[in-house]
């Protein structure tokens, strides 16, 4: 056989024909996503409240926000199906609109809490070296504090608003993010498809970004979805120290802080149904996390 | 008297992503008392699967869906939990193919070794007694230090050792070995196989090695089978099978090694085409029709059975319509031999490295990975670079490549202009000029990006094409790798290895690199993959005039492709000169060694033992570096004095032994 | 590796006050940003300017506060915490209190959950994809999600005022025992309990199937061990590594993050200590407290490596590096 | 002989502990300094006032047994109670009087008096006449000087001439307990004072048990781990009201909550648009939602129901939505947004809200902000300060024995805390008039005048004075808190 012939039937090109290699038929993490009842849970209950805040205003029976003194504290029954609150508003009604805020802002926090704690840890992650120990020094002293006394202490710095909310909590989170990026980026720099990079001359900007991130956007998707179960959590339970969601946001951690001194009075569905509502979301969020993380690792 | 093992009409199916998929259809076979059988067959064909099913401990996801297995003459499947543990303690052993894995890390290598006496009720002291015992029989000096130790204190092979050790501790009827040497350096494996072979003997246990070496499953079993997509296709005496394969499969198997002696010039390896079928895949036919040469609508439609072939007697049983054709086939495409010149044509120097050294600092100990190396390439080239493990290879690619930065001192000119330690501070030609082919294309590839993206990118930042030019120069490429363009909106784990590692190279040829460093390009492959590669550099190597600084641990590999060979030991060159002269001789000890380890089949030579491991890179031996383990050491000066590298004509060795009296082939 | 030790701590612990003299930097930068001041917030806000101005020249709050936090880091070089602002008295018995509290408190939600999340996490692998692996696993999800507020009021009116059986302030009566003191920290333990059980569990769980499926499990069956010691002397030893590490990150949060759940059960660990001096701009009570927390949490992460590194000294060299 | 300050008379069983739940006292334990309820209550465990301002708001004698105003109200007289002693054993005279007053009227000593004392008295005008005559004299005429040296000013307990400023290693009163344990954040305890002047004791004991929340101590009163809640608010205590174990003691005050509506700049600098919001709220319904009714109606100014000068014969302001619209139809305006910024403290995010729902029946859209309560005070001074600045405010104002303070401060040019910027030279005439009338009667006809005018210009919505509660276990008798949330036990017994 002479140099340069590729057309011998024993040669290269018929090394090609035959079965796709076995990968390309396995199901996809699509597929096996479609496949998760954990996901699908997950994703109806997100749904759910999702259609209700951007519905709820428009369909609910009542004005969440109207107030009635002569009628508070009502308990459940055909007119007010969740009772009434304090000021007489329907609860049935607050519940529905109240996934409003927290669904604004625990996605937004986590999302600038993503993208500030990706960034960090890319950075240190593949620059490595002094960055890295300083980084890591950073994100140990963030990660050393507690985390509600954190946002605590920011919230009465920089002064009440949703706005600082989504920025302290997506600082908050950046940290704990960073961690974990870094901790994969530490796994993805050793490849050598990096060292390939930068054998072709690519910026380390490029490499992090376009090189390494897509390829940790497994743990990142998985980090981001948890963070977003503790975005839910933790707003409502800055909102229930009062340092969240402002009144008369009709907002389940506000309505629990506002009416939960009543419950011992006997006044139960001041607070449960809003209790129940945030205990569905967080699990919902994970639900959905749970079944992203399972189709991730498949 | 029953047969060590013997299994019947076995099937294995995983359960994954919520699909049961077969993996193993209905194995049968028997090892005889004393017997040793060996398994062969690409990755992924279910070997491993077939030896966990065996002893019963396959994984979660599996399951054993036909079939009987028969341990010593008990039915594995009808015992009960009591009974199992009773016939696992006493019957059989498993060593697994990473031993640092198959040993506990959190328990000394003693107690992990006592267990298996206590569960036989051996009071303690006599069976720490036994232990150290034992260590001795797999060669390892210090038991009573190893026992005190840690997994990951012990290399490799002695791991491997004691894991041996451990499974032949209750001399047990059956060992199963699951590819017991492939992590391990040629002349550890070397001493690893014998310490088996001989225990073996002594203990009278029958033996199942899984290997994808070929050369180690001749020297070390009886009777061989060939498992091809969980059918054993062929299997009989392994004498009649390697002799006179009657599978196209295993002929194809056998043919696309590199056979000793060839050499690139002489034309291509055989390969095997296409790939072994997706576990779970319902096959009509044949399993392996799709692949065969000899393949007709037959076999596309009847699957064979399994019928006796041997012409020599002894159960030689082939799964093929037309196995008394398979011999056909090596007539087809025999070797046309081609003249070999003995030294490579007188070539322009490419590559110049000087005095080149490099130290790592980790942990305040101080490693020397490479000291003092000098060596010359010439266009289209290949320099063969060869050593065992923690010899300096990678660090070398990595230092030539601008990866990591030599230490001061040293130089690297490419046409004669010194280049910059790191890659970041290299002119983009300098980087374009030199480009690497991984051992590993999972880590090479960014899994994340398309077979254009990858390809694409390296093109615009290497060749700096832009627009048309870049896309008519990727086919162009493509074609080059022999890929087809269906390819290219594929991610690489929708690519088999020899498909990525086509990538890889497609992408080190973007810039038109003057060198191309392959390190260790084709050990994660299969032989038949390999092959395929291999005519693919030599080929390109041939259009292009690019150089290569080719990495390998199997000489074979580097003798068909290799033009000069450097010879690294503990970070010193120990030997570098034309290919051919370095593999006649006469050569380095070191070099005789390695070569005399490489299980080749049908191999004639004797094999040259190194005693003792390889000492540490951070406190090298003085003298000779090579002193500890030489089987020629001459004496207190090779001890005290470091023979300096002696240069006869174009070939260099360092040792003091006279030219003279040093071995040749 | 021996010599390792001296070398690995001194690293760590040198890192670990770089980190912490960051804290205190941190902290000391946020509560420049806290509004108002000292003398304000004791006096209140309808107290005169004169007498305001007066107090804040007694507490040396007026001076440039890279002074005062030159004073504070001073006085701490010599082992002194410095004074509380709002208290005017040494703040480190404060927080000396405040930490035996908050440890005490963690220690007891630690005993519950660290036996209750493990087991149950072992058993769900062991049992992994059976009805009892789903009910653990279920369970450990939905208690996860629970947030401490909802939690606390539940445990509160259930146990406190419907059942009344246990106390529903955590502050035991001076002079109580052990035992009574147990019995006070029971009801604020169960929220902490049960918003980590979940986590604690899942990390088990997940470590005990890796561990069951890794090559030495094989090798140990393959020795004729009993199924009992393979799961004790094999898997749990490499399994739960990770564990420890996870409970050691989540003691921040046990001993100096409980603000809601001190609040609603009247409890004076850190978490509230902190917030409080944060309120009252109260600088070195802020300092010290978060500095605790950051040391407890420092050393919880140094204690669980060291560990690690005990049960599998494989973990070893990674800590020179 | 007067004994204690009791309204029920001393019938309980003696020798009982008495647990009381109550603020967490916010800083050091300090009469000079402590500014809290926390701090207060627990002053006045130990120490006594010269005079105790009765929850009908008249006076009582206490360290004090009598006094009297010169001619023009300018130099006040007191006469002390003879062999009172101090817990250390040192008897009581008019030296400790002195300097005890001085040291809060001095302005170098971060007194928390010196707002009280502001034009009223000076430092070095309180005046030993004999052991036991002390004669203060007056910045300017006051005829209600007594209550600014009563109980009311709680920082005005009194302490040894030779205070250190270290009360709290001494806690040396002259009350009826003496300290027997305090840490700080987590309780204090007492003991009965075996000399007190004022007979027999009835607890064995007092525990109190600090918090940081109302919550837990509600709770914490139902569980039955305390006897007492020192102060409730209706919000959160809903479920007390109507607990048979439980009972409440109510005392009507003169808390309230300042609407303030800035006079200077837009979109209130329009009194008639002041009033249009004035009357948007149905004040009956929110006495009814936010309390349960245990409250006064406010009329839009500082004279709350409570005080004996407060004029009745001023027509209340009621819910009138029609002359609201009619007022903002008046000015053209229909309607404009504005932010209402308040406090994040006890009732007033939900009286906010009334507002902001009563608010929208004229168009003024209402945004609200809540801060919590240091950042809503912010410096508390002008410029640096929330609640000093913003165009629209609420701010609580706690219990006093007279509206002197409430008139002046927020409300007079200049006032420190005149967060309305309300400049009414007539009304700043008629303040000082009021402040100098002597006799009750010629205080009644000035206020008449007063709340006129507030009602005309409104600079500032005064809704509601809600009544101070205290919750008991039922079976708790003889504990009298005060409503600025003192707390005396001496008569108290725990059933
Ligand atoms: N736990 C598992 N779950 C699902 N599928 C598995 C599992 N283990 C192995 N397989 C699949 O079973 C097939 C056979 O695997 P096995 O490990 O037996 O092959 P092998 O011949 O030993 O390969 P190698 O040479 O790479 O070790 C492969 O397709 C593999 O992907
Ligand atoms: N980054 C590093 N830090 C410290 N030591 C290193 C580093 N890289 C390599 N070494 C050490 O340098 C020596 C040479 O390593 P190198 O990887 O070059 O060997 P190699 O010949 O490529 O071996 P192999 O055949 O196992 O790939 C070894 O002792 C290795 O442990
Ligand atoms: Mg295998
Ligand atoms: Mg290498």
């Amino acid at each position: 056989m002479s140099a340069g012939t590729t057309t011998s039937d024993a040669g290269p090109l018929a090394e090609l024909t035959g079965d796709m290699p076995a990968e390309a038929e396995e199901p996809t993490r699509w597929a096996v996503l479609r496949r998760s009842g954990t996901f699908w849970s997950g994703t109806t209950i997100i749904g759910f409240w999702a259609l209700a805040a951007i519905f709820g205003p428009r369909v609910v029976p009542w004005d969440p926000y109207a107030t009635d003194l002569l009628h508070e504290l009502a308990p459940p029954s055909a007119v007010h199906w969740f009772g009434t609150d304090q000021l007489g508003r329907d609860i049935f009604s607050r519940v529905i609109v109240g996934s409003r805020d927290i669904l604004t802002i625990a996605p937004l926090a986590t999302l600038l809490g993503t993208i500030v704690g990706t960034t960090l840890g890319l950075a240190g992650g593949y620059l490595g070296g002094l960055v890295d120990t300083l980084l890591g020094r950073i994100i140990e002293v963030l990660i050393s504090l507690p985390l509600i006394i954190v946002a605590l202490l920011a919230l009465v710095a920089l002064g009440l608003s949703s706005v600082t909310v989504v920025i302290v909590i997506g600082l908050v989170f950046a940290p704990l993010i960073a961690r974990t990026v870094r901790a994969a980026v530490l796994g993805e720099r050793a490849l050598d498809y990096v060292a390939a990079a930068e054998l072709r001359g690519e910026s380390a900007l490029a490499i992090m970004f376009i090189e390494i991130m897509p390829n940790v956007m497994g743990p990142i998707l998985v980090e981001t979805t948890v963070r977003l179960g503790y975005a839910i959590f933790t707003v409502a339970s800055l909102s229930f120290l009062g340092f969240g969601i402002q009144p008369p946001s009709p907002d389940w951690g506000l309505a629990i802080a506002e009416n939960y001194g009543v419950i011992a009075g006997g006044y139960w569905w001041t607070v449960a149904f809003d209790a129940a509502a945030t205990a569905s979301l967080v699990v919902g969020v994970n639900l959905f996390a749970d079944g992203l993380h399972e189709a991730l690792a498949a | 008297m029953n047969a060590a093992l013997s299994i019947e009409g076995l099937e294995v199916a995983y359960r994954a992503r919520g699909r049961e998929q077969r993996v193993l259809g209905g194995v049968s076979f028997t090892i005889p008392p004393g017997g040793s059988y060996g398994l062969v067959g690409e990755s992924g064909c279910g070997k491993s699967t077939l030896a966990l099913a065996a002893l019963g401990i396959l994984p979660r996801a599996g399951r054993i869906t036909a079939g009987n297995i028969r341990i010593a003459g008990e039915d594995l499947l009808a015992l009960d939990a009591g009974a199992l543990r009773r016939l696992r303690a006493r019957q059989v052993s498993m060593v697994f193919q990473e031993p640092a894995r198959a040993l506990n890390p959190t328990l000394t290598i003693g107690r992990q070794m006592a267990e298996t006496y206590e569960i036989l009720g051996v009071p303690r002291a006599e069976g720490e007694a036994h232990a150290a015992a034992m260590l001795g029989r797999v060669h390892i000096a210090a038991a009573s230090r190893v026992m005190a130790s840690y997994p990951h204190q012990l290399s490799g092979g002695q791991q491997q050792r004691v894991l041996i050790a451990m499974a032949l501790a209750k001399e047990p009827a059956l060992l199963v070995l699951d590819e017991p040497t492939s992590g391990l350096d040629a002349t550890v494996e070397a001493e690893v196989l014998d310490v088996i072979a001989t225990l073996r003997r002594e203990l009278g246990t029958a033996l199942l090695l899984i290997s994808h070496n070929l050369g180690v499953v001749e020297r070390m079993c009886e009777r061989v089978g060939v498992l091809y997509a969980g059918m054993l296709v062929e299997e009989g005496p392994t004498e009649a099978l390697f002799a006179d394969p009657r599978h196209p499969y295993t002929h194809g198997l056998l043919r696309c090694l590199p056979a000793a002696g060839r050499r690139k010039a002489q034309g291509r390896l055989e390969t095997i085409p296409g790939f072994l079928p997706a576990p779970g895949r319902r096959i009509t036919g044949c399993v392996f029709a799709k692949r065969c040469r000899l393949a007709d609508a037959r076999c596309h439609k009847e699957a064979p059975l399994a019928r006796d072939v041997g012409e020599h007697g002894g159960g030689h049983f082939s799964l093929c319509h037309y196995a008394e054709r398979v011999a056909d086939l090596s007539r087809e495409t025999s070797v046309e031999p081609s003249p070999a010149s003995d030294s490579p044509a007188p070539a322009k120097t490419e590559l110049e490295i000087e005095n080149l050294s490099k130290t790592y600092v980790t942990g305040g100990a101080h490693v020397r990975a490479l000291s003092g190396v000098s060596i010359v390439l010439g266009t289209g080239e290949t320099l063969g670079l060869v050593g065992e493990s923690g010899s300096g290879k990678t660090t070398l690619a990595r230092l030539l490549l601008g990866l990591t930065a030599p230490d001061a001192g040293g130089s690297i000119r490419l046409d004669g202009t010194r280049l910059e330690g790191a890659a970041s501070g290299r002119s983009q030609a300098a980087r374009k000029a030199l480009q690497i082919v991984f051992q590993n294309p999972d880590s090479a590839l960014n899994r994340a990006h398309t077979v254009r993206y990858l390809i694409s990118r390296a093109l615009g930042r290497l060749g700096g094409f832009r627009g048309v030019r870049r896309e008519q120069r990727l086919r162009e490429l493509l074609a080059a790798v022999r890929l087809e363009p269906q390819y290219l909106d594929r991610r690489p784990r929708q690519l088999s290895g020899g498909l990525k590692q086509r990538v890889a190279i497609a992408r080190a040829f973007a810039g038109e690199p003057r060198i191309v460093v392959c390190d260790e390009p084709t050990s994660a492959l299969d032989v038949s993959v390999q092959a395929a590669i291999l005519n693919l550099l030599a080929e390109l190597q041939r259009e292009r005039r690019t150089s290569y600084v080719f990495i390998s641990h199997d000489l074979g590999v580097v003798r068909y492709l290799a033009d000069r060979i450097a010879v690294l030991y503990l970070g010193r060159l120990m030997e570098f000169g034309p290919a051919e002269r370095v593999f006649r001789g006469p050569h380095h000890p070191y070099t005789e060694a390695l070569l005399s380890a490489v299980p080749a089949l049908r191999a004639e030579h004797a094999r040259i033992r190194l005693a003792g491991e390889i000492p540490s890179p951070v406190d090298p031996p003085s003298g000779c570096v090579f002193h500890t383990r030489c089987p020629r050491k001459l004496g207190r000066i090779c001890e005290r004095e470091e023979p300096p590298l002696e240069r006869m004509a174009d070939h260099a060795i360092r040792c003091h032994i006279p030219r003279a009296e040093l071995p040749a082939a | 590796m021996r010599s390792g030790w001296g070398a690995w701590f001194a690293r760590r612990i040198s890192l670990s006050l770089l980190t912490l003299f960051l804290l205190s930097l941190v902290v000391f930068a946020g509560g420049q940003l806290l509004p108002g001041n000292v003398g304000r917030t004791i006096l209140g806000p309808l107290a005169d300017a004169r007498a305001v101005a007066a107090l804040n020249h007694q507490l040396g709050v007026d001076r440039p506060a890279i002074v005062q936090y030159l004073g504070w880091i001073g006085g701490l070089l010599h082992g002194n915490m410095g004074e509380s602002l709002e208290f005017r008295s040494p703040v480190a018995p404060f927080i000396g209190a405040a930490l035996v509290k908050s440890l005490k408190l963690a220690a007891v939600a630690f005993m519950i959950v660290v036996p209750l999340s493990i087991g149950g996490g072992v058993v769900a692998a062991l049992k992994a994809g059976t009805a009892i692996d789903r009910t653990i696993s279920l369970a450990g999800l939905s208690l996860t999600i629970i947030p401490e507020f909802v939690s606390s009021i539940v445990v509160i009116l259930l146990f406190g005022i419907w059942l009344r059986i246990l106390p529903i302030s955590a502050s035991w009566p001076e002079g109580a025992g052990p035992l009574d003191q147990l019995r006070h920290l029971i009801p604020p333990a169960i929220p902490l309990v049960v918003i980590q059980f979940g986590y604690i569990a899942r990390m088990a769980r997940a470590g005990t199937i890796e561990a069951l499926e890794a090559d030495y499990t094989r090798t140990a069956i393959l020795k004729g061990l009993p199924r009992a010691l393979v799961v004790q002397r094999h898997v749990l030893r490499n399994a739960l590594l990770p564990t420890i590490t996870v409970i050691a990150t989540q003691t921040a949060y046990l001993v100096g993050g409980l603000v809601v759940v001190e609040t609603l059960f009247r409890y004076q660990g850190i978490g509230s200590l902190i917030l409080t001096a944060a309120r009252g701009k109260d600088f070195p009570m802020l300092e010290g407290g978060i500095l605790t927390v950051g040391a407890v949490y420092i050393g919880a992460t140094l204690i669980a490596d060291a560990l690690a590194v005990l049960v599998n000294p494989r973990l070893a060299p990674e800590m020179t590096g | 002989p007067w004994s204690a300050p009791l309204v029920q008379a001393a019938t309980g069983k003696p020798g009982t502990t008495i647990r009381v739940g109550t603020t967490v006292p916010a800083g050091a334990i300090d009469p000079v300094t402590v500014g809290d309820t926390g701090g207060l209550l627990m002053l006045q465990q130990v120490g006594e006032f010269l005079v105790f301002d009765q929850q009908d708001l008249r006076l009582a004698p206490m360290l004090a047994t009598s006094w009297k105003p010169n001619q023009d109200g300018s130099v006040w007289t007191f006469t002390l109670r003879q062999g009172v002693k101090f817990h250390s054993g040192k008897t009581l005279t008019a030296d400790d009087v002195v300097a005890t007053i001085d040291r809060l009227a001095d302005p170098k000593n971060a007194s928390n008096a010196l707002s009280v004392f502001k034009g009223v008295l000076s430092k070095g005008n309180t005046r030993k006449i004999d052991d036991h005559t002390v004669a203060f004299h007056l910045d300017a005429p006051n005829g209600n000087f007594p209550y600014h040296i009563s109980s009311d000013n709680y920082n005005a307990i009194i302490l040894p001439a030779d205070y250190q400023g270290d009360f709290e290693k001494t806690w040396d009163g002259t009350g009826p307990f003496r300290i027997e344990k305090y840490t700080p954040k987590v309780g204090a305890s007492f003991v009965p004072n075996p000399d007190w002047w004022g007979g027999r004791v009835l607890p064995a004991r007092t525990e109190f048990s600090f918090y940081t929340d109302q919550q837990p101590q509600v709770l914490a009163l139902q569980g039955g781990q305390i006897d007492i809640v020192s102060q409730i608010v209706v919000q959160g205590a809903q479920g007390l009201l109507g607990d048979p174990d439980i009972s409440i003691i109510k005392i009507e005050a003169a808390t309230h909550r300042q609407v303030h509506m800035r006079c200077d700049i837009p979109p209130f600098n329009d009194k008639r648009i002041r009033r249009a919001m004035a009357l948007t709220l149905d004040r009956p319904a929110i006495v009814t939602g936010l309390f349960r009714g245990l409250s006064d109606l406010g009329n839009d100014s500082p004279f709350a129901p409570v005080y004996p000068s407060t004029n009745k014969s001023v027509a209340q302001r009621r819910e009138n939505i029609a002359e609201a619209k009619a007022l903002m139809a008046a000015v053209g305006s229909k309607g404009f947004s504005v932010t209402l910024t308040t406090e994040q403290y006890q009732e007033m995010p939900d009286y906010a809200v009334l507002i902001q729902n009563a608010a929208k029946e004229i168009g003024i859209e209402v945004r609200l902000k809540i801060e919590p309560q240091d950042a809503y005070y912010g410096s508390a001074v002008f410029g640096k300060s929330d609640w000093l600045d913003s165009p629209f405010g609420m701010t609580d104002y706690g219990h006093r024995g007279t509206p002197d303070v409430l008139l002046a401060a927020p409300l007079m040019s200049g006032g420190s805390w005149n967060a309305a910027h309300f400049r009414n030279p007539a009304y700043d005439k008629l303040v000082a008039e009021f402040v100098a009338a002597v006799d009750l009667s010629s205080q009644r006809a000035i206020a008449g005048k007063i709340e006129t005018l507030l009602l005309e210009e409104t600079p500032i919505i005064f809704a509601y004075f809600y009544d101070f509660l205290t919750a008991t276990r039922k079976g708790v008798t003889g504990a009298e808190p005060t409503a600025i949330a003192q707390l005396f036990l001496q008569s108290a017994s725990a059933g």
